[in-house]
């Protein structure tokens, strides 16, 4: 049967090496993820608040901030699912979860990933912490985890 | 802002892979079919304006009309080279991630009986021995698989029309 | 007559270079928008819609305007849309803010085009363009069938190489007045583009335009809100697109029949009997020297085949009778997302008369156009007075 | 804007299935294309301009509309193509009849979820700084979303399973509908869990299928249709991109998008003056969202709204929504079209009577960041 369905169909892939420039922003807040276990966010200089992941501009006021605040590396369950399906993308395997984290200091919720893999053990105000990973690559994941403290 | 050198760009790399699953059609079905066991080369003709399609296709764009099995004609693989150039410069093929080896020739013909142009690679990556004009033939490998550019990996300029079958 | 007049109002462009080393794509389209918005002295809270339009595969971004609109443009809690059709994703956005103010549904609209190409590569995401299964195994991106297009078009006319070259020392010093423009050559000669490199016979390295990154915006208002924005806008007098068949190889490549039929349409509508007279500047979207030549046939300037003529006796030149992209055009810069914008900003700067050195002097009507796609068109013309 | 007209005159649909592998995307388009100009008695002289509405990554195409050219009929005319949810094209589609340069648009959107994965597809929304590496996609952010709403208004799964059982058993009465076989409140609660609490039924299928429809202004609707659906009112509004900035509670976009529309159609009490809704139910618990967001009820008594009308055949989502058929990139312009369908009376065995006024939703992006609402009448 399957070779009936390959006569039907030209299979192909579209696959591109993509370098993203990080700019300052970014750069800043991956480099001290991996050389110093740091968590920083941005503060908007109209609206105050402290965003985490920081960027150029703060999208309610449209307004570039410029001043960085370093955050705990703890923080407060906001929301979180717990992952049963798995994808070719996916860090891990499942069951793991991913949260959204109130960072001590935060005004926004940063997204990552828990690895706890059983809703029951997981809350909405549960206190986590983040876990760095031993040899960083410039990106995200340079934070392996949050885990349940 | 300072320039920053090359080396120390600090970015964010991400090797997109997405396999497709591209439907081909019952007219392409037919014409690697076709290719593979018979060497032919189908086109689609339009049963209301006569229009030869290459490739074979199901719309015909002037009548917004279907085009089906039915409608399907054989062409001869020649045609007339109505463009040429020689692509010489490097560049990541998006299929494999890799960089396309060059150069390689590559032109425009027009296949006897068909009403539209093809582009397709051609053996000869010497532009000053191409002249718009000239007959062009296509290439088959021995063993045929269904697949275009295994199949007619290139069609080559026919020196005169006598050594062409 | 509901039909609103439609003007633009602020211009932003960022400086175009191959690489933005110093900024991530939504600081970089920040720097546009900022500019247009200071440019119209208008706040973020003014804008109704937002347009904004790149193509996903050259950088990768899947839904891009949901992450640009909101992080690099005042998108947050306003509508957002993405338009985009290739190498004319720039113009259509321009006639989509056209018909978002025409229609009355909103007063001011911010239109963006941008591309940061060297993160994923011209070539590799135009190649993706194309047809999986009949084109894409051996196509080499636009440069391979430009260059055919090339060649038979020069050995239809008998157009020469020099004359083909003669384009791009035009548009390149053009570029030298031009602060935005990417590639600037004060002092190109003719020799220069002669004797560079073939990449795809018969195009030479500088018969090629670049690879560019960099955003354009602009902002539209319709003529109540103009009133209260500025007393020097550029006024839309038409906007109008021609496609073509699916596969390009359906048609012979060259003359862009598509030129010719969008042109004939916004022509009629704006009024315009003989391009050459009635317009005073054109940006087009020339991709290579040879299309330039191409394209002012296609566009009516002259008769099929006397493209290089036109050039030669100096018409399309600063100082002739239609100067073509004062701007240094495509061959100068070529962030493919925002290309085709840039041609609908730069003839809205001559309609503004600011251009400083690259002013063409008293611009009453100007022609934009973009190319893109399977050989298709998109043409705007504006004009310093309303339509009529 | 009552002078100023545009009208709905005839929409064509594909029936939706899970995977249409005869068909390339230019065949998909052309069946609708085709369909709409036999029902319509029209040829492709009768179309001024196309818009469209495709998605690249979707397709594995950039400038995906390039490869309907031919089918569209767009060979010498101008086409342009919204990358974004079908119900966006239409906004743009009227936008070109009521600037009155054209008399007739016609607007098609197409998707074949399956070519491609689609979960690399929604991965890829992800910018590639902060989200992309970690793996997220259309599932798992539901699934954070769904949580978060449970939690904060004590909603139940099983009230979520009631939107996925009316949703299906709507759909039975829809011949285009993929999923057609009802399923019971245990059937949604017992499958597979994919990203808590959501289970594969409270998640839609991935379909193919394609829809188009003709745009008249006021003066050529009565050459094509004595049943034309105007456009009443319109609202559009797109909420923060980043996941952590956005208000996973409440759809704080839909609600804007929503309010405006209703001040354009001089709507007051929507509940009781909009007669049919069609929703874009991206996920089970989504819908009890929407009908907050919508001021069907009030905050968090989304669950309490579907108690009470479960068994009253509540005219909403009467095509069975995404949860039955989800071509993705056509989804808006399917609930646009099937609003066209009830007003105009041709919706069969799903028809709401006399339904004079009518709802369609569309959304761009992940867990409805981007929305447009769109009001339609029948007079």
């Amino acid at each position: 049967m399957t070779d009936d369905i390959e006569k039907k169909v030209y299979r192909g892939r579209i696959k591109v090496p993509y370098k993203h420039t990080a700019g300052a922003y970014v750069e800043k807040f991956i480099t001290e993820i991996g050389k110093n276990n740091k968590i920083y966010g941005v503060r908007c200089p109209k609206c105050g608040e402290v965003y985490v992941p920081p960027k150029m501009v703060c999208f309610k006021c449209f307004e570039k901030m410029e001043e960085w605040v370093e955050l705990g590396n703890q923080g407060t369950i906001t929301g979180f699912t717990v992952i049963t399906h798995s994808t070719p993308v996916m860090p891990l395997d499942p069951p793991f979860a991913y949260a959204r984290i109130r960072l001590d200091g935060a005004d926004s919720d940063f997204v990552h990933i828990i690895n706890e893999g059983d809703p029951n053990k997981l809350e909405v105000g549960a206190r986590v912490a983040a876990v760095f990973k031993e040899k960083p690559r410039k990106r995200i994941l340079d934070i392996e985890y949050f885990k349940l403290v | 802002m300072s320039r920053k050198k090359k080396g120390d760009i600090f970015e964010i790399k991400w090797k997109t892979n997405l396999p497709y699953r591209w439907s081909i059609g019952k007219l392409a079905v037919k014409f690697f079919e076709e290719l593979k066991e018979n060497k032919k080369i189908l086109g689609s003709k339009c049963p209301k304006c006569k229009k030869v399609h290459f490739p074979p296709r199901a719309v015909c764009a002037e009548c917004l009309v279907k085009m089906t099995l039915d409608d399907m004609v054989e062409l001869p693989p020649r045609g007339t080279l109505e463009g040429f150039t020689v692509v010489n410069y490097p560049f990541t093929d998006p299929s494999t991630g890799g960089i396309r080896p060059f150069p390689y020739g590559y032109a425009i013909f027009k296949l006897d009986g068909a009403d539209t142009y093809t582009m397709h690679f051609v053996n000869e990556t010497d532009a000053s021995k191409m002249k718009i004009g000239q007959r062009v033939e296509a290439v088959f490998n021995d063993e045929l698989v269904g697949d275009l550019v295994a199949d007619i990996p290139y069609f080559r300029i026919v020196e005169d029309e006598k050594e062409g079958d | 007559m509901t039909k609103h007049q439609t003007a633009i109002v602020g211009i932003g462009q960022t400086k175009f270079r191959s690489k933005r080393r110093d900024v991530n794509i939504p600081e970089m389209i920040y720097e546009a928008v900022r500019m247009a918005l200071d440019d119209a002295q208008l706040e973020p809270k003014d804008i109704d819609a937002i347009l904004i339009g790149n193509m996903d595969h050259f950088e990768g971004i899947n839904f891009s305007e949901m992450w640009t609109g909101i992080d690099a443009a005042p998108g947050y809690l306003k509508p957002v849309v993405k338009v985009a059709t290739g190498g004319t994703t720039g113009s259509s956005l321009a006639i989509c803010g056209y018909h978002n103010v025409a229609s009355g549904i909103y007063d001011k609209v911010l239109v963006i085009g941008w591309e940061k190409l060297n993160e994923g590569g011209a070539t590799t995401g135009i190649i993706t363009a194309f047809d999986p299964v009949w084109e894409r195994p051996s196509l080499a991106g636009a440069l391979g069938p430009l260059a055919l297009m090339a060649g038979m078009y020069s050995a239809k006319y008998g157009i020469t190489p020099e004359q083909a070259a003669k384009v791009t020392v035009k548009n390149r010093s053009n570029a030298a007045n031009n602060p935005f423009a990417h590639l600037q050559m004060p002092d190109i000669t003719i020799d220069y583009v002669m004797s560079s490199q073939v990449i795809s016979y018969p195009l030479r390295l500088h018969d090629c335009c670049p690879q560019s990154e960099g955003a354009c915006a602009l902002i539209y208002a319709n003529e109540t809100e103009v009133k209260k924005i500025t007393d020097n806008p550029a006024w839309f007098h038409a906007v109008e697109t021609a496609h073509y068949y699916t596969f390009g190889t359906d048609d012979k490549m060259y003359d862009l029949p598509t030129a010719t039929i969008a042109s004939k349409k916004a022509y009629k509508k704006a009024g315009i009997k003989d391009p050459i007279n009635d317009l005073d500047v054109a940006e087009i979207y020339e991709p290579t020297s040879w299309s330039e030549l191409s394209w002012t046939e296609a566009l009516g300037f002259c008769k099929p085949g006397e493209g290089g003529k036109l050039l030669d006796e100096g018409i399309t030149q600063m100082s002739g009778e239609l100067p073509v992209n004062p701007s240094g055009g495509v061959l100068s810069t070529n962030p493919i997302g925002a290309t085709a914008m840039v041609r609908v900003a730069e003839a809205a700067t001559q309609i503004m008369d600011r251009g400083e050195k690259r002013q063409v002097p008293d611009v009453e009507r100007a022609l934009a156009m973009g190319f893109g796609g399977s050989l298709w068109t998109e043409l705007m013309i504006l004009g310093k007075e309303p339509m009529r | 804007m009552d002078k100023d007209k545009v009208a709905i005159v005839g929409c064509a649909q594909t029936k939706y299935e899970e995977d249409k592998i005869d068909l390339t995307v230019s065949e998909l388009v052309f069946e609708v294309v085709h369909q709409l100009h036999e029902d319509l008695g029209i040829t492709n002289d009768d179309v001024g301009c196309v818009i469209t509405s495709s998605n690249d990554f979707n397709d594995g195409r950039t400038i995906a509309n390039m490869a309907i050219q031919d089918a569209v009929g767009s060979v010498r005319k101008s086409e342009s193509r919204v990358s974004g949810d079908g119900a966006f094209a239409y906004v743009y589609g009227a936008m070109r009849i009521l600037s009155e340069s054209y008399d007739t648009v016609l607007v098609v959107s197409h998707c074949k979820c399956s070519e491609v994965n689609q979960y690399l597809v929604n991965n890829s929304i992800f910018d590639p700084f902060y989200q992309r590496h970690l793996g997220l996609d259309q599932v798992s952010s539901a699934g954070l979303m769904a949580n978060m709403y449970m939690q904060k208004y004590g909603i139940s799964e099983e009230q979520a399973a009631k939107i996925a059982v009316k949703n299906r058993k709507y759909a039975r009465d829809n011949p285009y509908a993929h999923l057609q076989k009802e399923i019971s409140i245990e059937d949604v609660l017992n499958s597979k869990m994919m990203a808590y609490p959501l289970k594969e039924l409270d998640l839609p299928p991935f379909s193919d299928g394609a829809v188009a429809m003709l745009l008249t202004n006021e003066a050529k609707a009565k050459e094509f249709t004595d049943t034309p659906v105007w456009l009443k009112g319109y609202g559009s509004c797109t909420d923060a991109y980043y996941l952590g900035h956005r208000n996973m509670t409440d759809l704080v976009g839909l609600e804007l998008a929503a309010k405006e529309a209703y001040k354009m159609a001089n709507i007051q009490n929507p509940l009781k003056e909009i007669d049919i809704f069609e929703v874009y139910d991206a996920f089970s618990f989504h819908e009890l969202m929407i009908y907050e967001s919508l001021g069907l009820c009030k905050k968090g008594e989304g669950g309490k709204f579907i108690d009470d009308h479960f068994e009253s055949n509540l005219p909403i989502n009467k095509s069975g929504g995404v949860l039955s058929s989800n071509p993705t990139m056509a989804n808006g312009l399917i609930r646009v079209a099937e609003v066209a369908t009830q007003l105009m009376g041709k919706a069969g065995k799903r028809q709401v009577n006399n339904a004079k006024i009518g709802l369609a939703h569309g959304m761009n992006g992940i867990c409805s960041q981007g929305n447009c609402v769109l009001i339609f009448g029948g007079e």
